[in-house]
């Protein structure tokens, strides 16, 4: 083989095999079925990150209410493990029994209209795509169609957030209110509470993991992929250039939207929970924090990214309880403003350069230039 | 209505009829009347201000009209999205080279390609022979032949200019309008790019908005001047040149 | 880890020596010979059958509170609490003679973070008992893990009831405990008639408020004139206010928490409300904790229903204030839930003692019944059904921030966290 | 609602009118700082909630220093502690430009996660300082109570004094900034910064001013705010969202635009507070806002102007 040929091969590739091996040889063997079981759920933040490398790194829209596809999702299977896990000997003592718990807290008597269709897993699995979806798609043609972008866009995700938020705690007959959906059981009849199962989930979820960021390998590298850089940088070109902006927009949403929505109910499966402090603003804000450290234009730098924030907070808790979030508030200003491009830009500036030259000879230093480096204003 | 000569109606390729535009009171174009036959290279001037720009951006629908109707090819645009009326052979070039900096050459002029514009379209769009032969044959054409694989944001700037006149040739518009094509290019550039300029308006119809006289006399066939948003005078550039309606407003000082 | 220093035995449970095992021993079954090591170092007499992390000389238990995030204010308390009993059951010799070690977690507001830390301390610290949470929330999210992996919780917060579990001790007042006392005092006492009920947006002030509507129109056979609810952290009450001066309530019923408590009271006092002289209101939510926040003088007059005072006359709340204070500066007022915290240690202690084991099983059996004779609200007992037999009191709000008990139950009034008519 | 005499009624209603109006008040104070950051600069800084309740906290500690060393004056405290807010977030403020935000400019979005992360450190230093409970700050007397204007018509003391504040401020900053020298610099740069340069203005230095500014007002807003709301280390999180709503709502670019937004959430707010529960009244308020949003993306207020 060339040495072009390998170098395109590596560049393509290597990050994703590594990834791949950390994730299904390396974590398994070493950690502990509790360690193993906080990765999976770290994990469960790398969908959302890979839709905002797609729709933020690549597409310019930032969006501040992940969380909520993310919740969506999440709640959409906490729906139907609610009600398998209510069945009435379950909830024999309750004044109805078969009703989730906490509707006979508050006085319902039978299920509300939309939890019928969650007793049934196919549909329940289409939801946890179609909904977070469909949210996006109503939230994205009004303001795509519309041109509103940049910050502002931000802002209304930002106060969709609230706005779900506040309805989820308020009508807590419908939804669990501020706790959430709470105590799920089985999946299938399957016991998600085991060891085994935590394991076999994590395994789960590191496989559509990998899928997901194939599939975003796939629409990058697509002429598709290059339209969404070209609208990023000048929209009007774009638009003068013959393409409906606007659509590209929706679609890239709406897809950043399902990932969330597929990362919500993998995050419920392993948790065993789902609440409605993650929809909330500040994780909203820490999604968008993982994909910058990690890196908003590397699908799998972002997917690192979610893993060592997750991990950082957990040890810097650990040692510090009371000290961490100077660790933290530093460690987003440090990023921020020293490596733009997250570490995934680091890898790209030192990383790659050392190891073409040690492996392959590279006089020169400057690395196969990935498509794009420029930040997105 | 101070246009020069009969006109045809089957030869209109496109009619401004009364066209007006305020920004908050103030009339950018007033009342404006321009119509451009097929086949034809127009040159609009006139000094700052005189909504050049704005009439280019009311055709392509980035501005709307306040008022008035504006037809191509008989169908009314004033109310379509820019991109349809791309989609109906409107081609436009802006007055600062609007390429994608972070992409090639190659990948620019792809993009530009009219095959794929929908969503699912782009996603399963294939660079075919054809494609790539399209693009070939337009690399060529705009002086690019050598950097196809060039990122675009370390070009010349005249080498962007040509890049994004050519991104509009791929789409093969019936109607090219191009703003100050050859602003902030050196001699040579201004020569090759009028070359170039002659070369395309075969087939089709063009409008340039230009600064530069020498460059003007070079391509010009018709001029329209405006002043103030609307049309002060239009004809042959000999006969403009001599007009004292012009010579005080514009070339006057 | 935040935990004593003094004696550091973490044996097979130190992160790099679990590390090396688990590294030879990706196949599970190893895996589990592995953990079967790590229990067998624990292994102490016939106190410790369940490999707890029990030696000769230390039992390491975990403190599971939010420390950052908009739940930090209300349970600092409860840590402080927490930390004073096990310095001074550690003074007195400990536990079964072994000194209680403590690692405590941030659950940082966060109720997955709460899940993720209890898993923790069980799973991996194996503490024989944690004490821990405020919001129900944060119980639900922990409960399954303490069920699933047989832990002890001893849960300090008044909460709404509907629950019972062999894990938890719960050592604050369930719903009824709290609100039924303190109506049928303020009928008794103000003679009032009409209720407008007031609270923060989520399970408990709701679940509360119903039970409260229920007593004044079914027992008290009393009118609610209005209820409403806010969401947390909301803080323009004004309109609200103009509203109650519509209605004219002889009792304001107040279930509001955290910051919106402080922009309550003084939107209500610069109302004009008189809460000394004319206007009763009646509130479930607000210890002396809060009243830092609200600042005195504008609460001075409010009446208070639940189970502890700061300032409690008896030698048990003497000595629990003063050794407070030396631990934790004189600044320092004590609330409800810090007191319910301050027992969680002692109640434990005083279980494992009777069980003669730190097994969680056994704990828990032996839990119904244990007294605590030394609590500075007074004598209290487990119940069947882990809730604890209490008085009720009414305290009334001072400049200086502190209560004045106007009213205590005669006896101690049964929990029921299941109240039969209240539904 | 109809067992109530005609005189209750009315009299409610001119209450009700009085609260949207405070409402008004405090959402301007809010929003005014953010105004002149976001607005003016572009900056989306994430910390403003934090930055009013660092003036909230110099309220506190001012308090205590009057009570302790200067009792006599203690009714007049809260002025001096006004000026202290502002001097210490704009000093805060300054610092903050000059480390961090002035690397930035040419990243809009990214300030916000760089101010993300200054909140999350500015909470923890609240909270190792004063401690993670709310703090009371106490207020003289005579800003605490109600005036009746009639026999069942009376208005908040504190209410008024915010309303005076505010209008204060506004009229303030709008003079500075559309009638003084500064003003036009900083008009300038936000217009054209490479050009501003060019003719000789000191960009950094009005950007480094005008950010100062924008903390400081949100310093004062703060220290207000101690009348009517809570101040512990997380309390500024419970603004940031209705506050960039305000400006957003009311065209980024234009202050008046602002104080227009801040009129109609407000009034529409506490109107549907009054028939509805306070829950609902802020999801309804919330969607009204998104919903106009997407009718009018720019905002209330915008020139249309030539491209």
């Amino acid at each position: 083989m060339t040495n072009a040929k390998l170098r395109s091969l590596a560049s393509n590739w290597l990050g994703f095999v590594l990834l791949s091996a950390l994730l299904i040889l390396v974590f398994p063997a070493v950690l502990d079925d509790f360690r193993l079981n906080l990765v999976g759920k770290y994990l469960s933040f790398g969908f959302v990150v890979l839709g905002l490398v797609l729709c933020w790194g690549y597409t310019g829209i930032l969006s501040l209410g992940q969380g909520i596809f993310f919740g969506l999702g999440g709640y959409c299977i906490a729906m139907f493990l609610k009600l398998e896990a209510s069945t009435p000997e379950n909830t024999a003592i309750q004044s109805t029994p078969g009703i989730p718990d906490f509707m006979d807290w508050n006085q319902l008597t039978e299920l509300p209209f939309f939890w019928e269709p969650f007793h049934s897993f196919a549909f329940t699995v289409i939801a946890i795509m179609a909904v977070p979806a469909a949210v996006a798609f109503i939230l994205a043609y009004a303001m795509f169609k519309r041109r509103v972008g940049g910050v502002y866009f931000a802002i209304i995700t930002q106060a969709v957030t609230a706005v779900l938020t506040i309805l989820i705690i308020g009508q807590q007959g419908y939804t669990g209110g501020i706790n959430g959906i709470t105590d799920l059981r089985t999946l299938l009849g399957w016991d998600i509470r085991t060891d085994e199962a935590h394991n076999i989930l994590y395994f789960i979820c590191v496989a559509l993991l990998l899928v997901c960021i194939l599939l975003g390998r796939f629409v990058l590298k697509s002429k598709l992929g290059r339209i969404l850089v070209a609208i990023r940088d000048k929209e009007e070109r774009v638009r003068f250039s013959g393409y409906d902006v606007a659509n590209f927009k929706v679609f890239v949403f709406c897809v950043a939207a399902a990932l969330a929505g597929v990362g919500g109910a993998m995050f419920t499966l392993q948790v065993g929970f789902m609440s409605p402090t993650i929809i909330g603003i500040v994780p909203s804000i820490e999604m968008v924090i993982f994909c910058a450290l990690g890196g908003r234009l590397s699908l799998i730098g972002a997917v690192l990214g979610a893993l060592i924030v997750n991990a950082a907070k957990t040890t810097f808790s650990e040692m510090f309880p009371e000290l961490w979030l100077f660790a933290m508030g530093g460690l987003f200003i440090g990023v921020t403003l020293f490596f733009p491009r997250g570490l995934a830009g680091l890898v790209d500036d030192y990383v790659v350069p050392f190891l073409s030259k040690v492996f392959l000879g590279d006089k020169k230093t400057p690395p196969p230039e990935p498509a794009v480096t420029k930040l997105a204003e | 209505m101070p246009h020069i000569g009969p006109v045809v109606e089957s030869d209109i390729l496109l009619a401004l009829e009364g066209v007006t535009v305020s920004f908050d009171g103030f009339k950018a174009v007033n009342d404006l009347s321009l119509y451009i036959q097929k086949g034809e290279l127009r040159v609009i001037i006139g000094p700052n201000g005189a909504g050049k720009t704005t009439v280019l951006d009311l055709i392509c629908g980035r501005t709307k009209v306040s008022e008035g109707s504006i037809a191509f090819k008989d169908t009314e645009v004033t109310k379509l999205k820019e991109h349809e009326i791309v989609r109906l052979g409107i081609g436009r070039k802006f007055q600062n080279p609007s390429i994608y900096e972070d992409l090639t050459v190659l990948e620019n002029l792809e993009i530009s390609y009219p095959k794929g514009r929908g969503v699912f379209g782009a996603l399963g769009f294939r660079r075919t022979a054809e494609v790539a032969d399209r693009i070939d044959e337009i690399a060529d054409m705009i002086f690019l032949k050598e950097h196809l694989n060039t990122k675009a944001e370390i070009l010349s700037h005249g080498q962007k200019q040509w890049l994004e006149i050519g991104m509009l040739l791929i789409q093969d518009p019936e109607l090219l309008m191009l703003d100050e094509p050859v602003a902030g290019m050196s001699v040579a550039e201004r020569v090759k790019t009028a070359e170039l300029l002659n070369r395309i308006i075969e087939g089709r119809a063009v409008i340039v908005i230009e600064h530069d006289m020498k460059f003007v006399e070079s391509i010009a066939h018709r001029v329209t001047v405006l002043h103030q948003g609307k049309v002060l005078a239009e004809g042959r550039m000999d006969k403009i040149q001599e007009d004292p309606k012009v010579r005080e407003v514009y070339l006057g000082h | 880890m935040a935990t004593d220093d003094t004696s550091n035995n973490k044996g097979l449970t130190s992160p790099m020596r679990r590390k090396l095992l688990k590294g030879m021993a990706a196949v599970p079954a190893v895996a589990a010979f592995g953990g079967g090591m790590a229990r067998s170092s624990f292994a102490a007499d016939g106190v410790n059958t369940t490999g707890l992390a029990v030696t000769d000389t230390e039992v390491t238990v975990g403190i599971l509170h939010s420390v950052t995030g908009t739940m930090a204010i209300s349970e600092t308390g409860s840590v402080q609490a927490e930390k004073l009993a096990i310095d001074q059951i550690n003074a007195m010799g400990g536990v079964l003679g072994r000194k209680i070690k403590y690692i405590q977690e941030d659950g940082a507001s966060d109720w997955p973070t709460f899940a993720e830390k209890a898993k923790k301390l069980l799973v991996q610290d194996k503490c024989a008992s944690v004490f821990g949470c405020w919001t129900s929330a944060s119980r639900k999210a922990v409960l399954p893990v303490f069920e699933q992996y047989n832990g002890m919780l001893y849960y300090p917060t008044f909460y709404e009831g509907l629950e019972q579990s062999k894990n938890v001790i719960y050592t604050g007042q369930e719903a009824t405990q709290q609100i039924i006392a303190g109506l049928d005092w303020v009928v008794k006492e103000k003679g009032a008639k009409s209720f407008y009920l007031l609270g923060s947006d989520y399970i408990w002030p709701r679940t509360s408020n119903k039970i409260a509507r229920k007593h004044i129109e079914n027992f008290l056979k009393l009118k609610v004139v209005g209820e409403e609810y806010f969401p947390l952290g909301h803080t323009q009450f004004n309109s609200a206010i103009n509203k109650i001066k519509l209605k004219k309530p002889d009792v304001i019923y107040a279930i509001i928490v955290g910051g919106s408590n402080v922009a309550f009271y003084k939107q209500l006092k610069a109302a004009g409300f008189d809460l000394e002289n004319k206007q009763t209101l009646l509130t479930i939510s607000v210890t002396e904790d809060e009243i830092l926040g609200i600042g005195g003088e504008n609460i001075v007059g409010a009446y208070a229903c639940m189970k502890y005072f700061q300032s409690l006359d008896n030698e048990n709340n003497k000595k629990f204030v003063s050794a407070f204070k030396e631990m934790w500066g004189k600044d320092i007022v004590i609330g409800d839930v810090t007191q319910a915290a301050y027992l969680g240690p002692w109640l434990w202690k005083l279980t494992v003692e009777k069980a003669g084991s730190f097994d969680i099983d056994k704990v828990a059996a032996a839990s119904p019944g244990i007294e605590f004779t030394g609590a500075p609200e007074g004598y209290v007992r487990i119940h069947e059904n882990h809730h604890l037999w209490s008085k009720t009191r009414v305290g009334r709000a001072r400049t200086d921030g502190q209560y004045d008990v106007v009213y205590e139950t005669a006896d101690l009034v049964e929990p029921n966290p299941f109240p039969e008519g209240y539904q | 609602m109809f067992d109530y005499t005609f005189s209750e009624l009315s009299s409610i209603l001119v209450m009700q009118g009085f609260a949207g109006l405070i409402l008004f008040s405090v959402f301007i104070l809010m929003a005014l700082g953010l105004a002149i950051i976001f607005g003016q600069m572009g900056v989306i800084n994430m910390a403003h909630g934090e930055f009013m309740i660092l003036g909230a906290y110099v309220t506190y500690l001012t308090s205590h220093l009057f009570q302790d060393f200067l009792p006599f004056a203690y009714p007049a405290y809260f002025f001096v502690a006004m000026v202290f807010a502002f001097i210490v977030s704009g000093a805060l403020g300054l610092l903050v430009e000059w480390v961090m935000i002035r690397h930035l400019y040419a990243r809009p979005l990214d300030t916000l996660l760089a101010t993300w992360g200054l909140s999350l450190i500015l909470q923890q230093i609240y909270r190792s300082t004063f401690g993670a409970r709310e703090v009371g700050v106490e207020l003289p007397d005579w800003m605490m109570g109600s005036l009746a204007v009639t026999d069942t018509v009376e208005v908040q003391v504190n209410g008024l004094f915010v309303m005076a504040l505010t209008a204060a401020i506004t009229v303030a900053v709008l003079v500075l900034l559309f009638k003084s020298r500064w003003g036009l610099q900083v008009r300038a740069v936000t217009t054209n910064r490479v050009m501003s340069g060019a003719v000789g203005i000191d960009t950094r230095r009005v950007d480094r001013m005008t950010f100062g500014l924008g903390c400081g007002v949100a310093g004062v807003a703060g220290a207000a705010f101690t009348m009517i709301g809570s101040t512990g280390p997380t309390s500024g999180q419970l603004y940031i969202v209705d506050t960039f709503l305000v400006v957003v709502f009311g065209g980024a670019q234009s202050l008046l635009g602002t104080v227009a937004s801040a009129f109609t959430i407000s009034q529409s707010q506490s109107a549907l507070e009054f028939f509805l529960s306070g829950s609902m009244a802020k999801v309804i308020t919330l969607l009204i806002v998104i919903g106009l949003l997407m009718l009018r993306p720019q905002g209330l207020f915008v020139l249309k102007v030539r491209r």
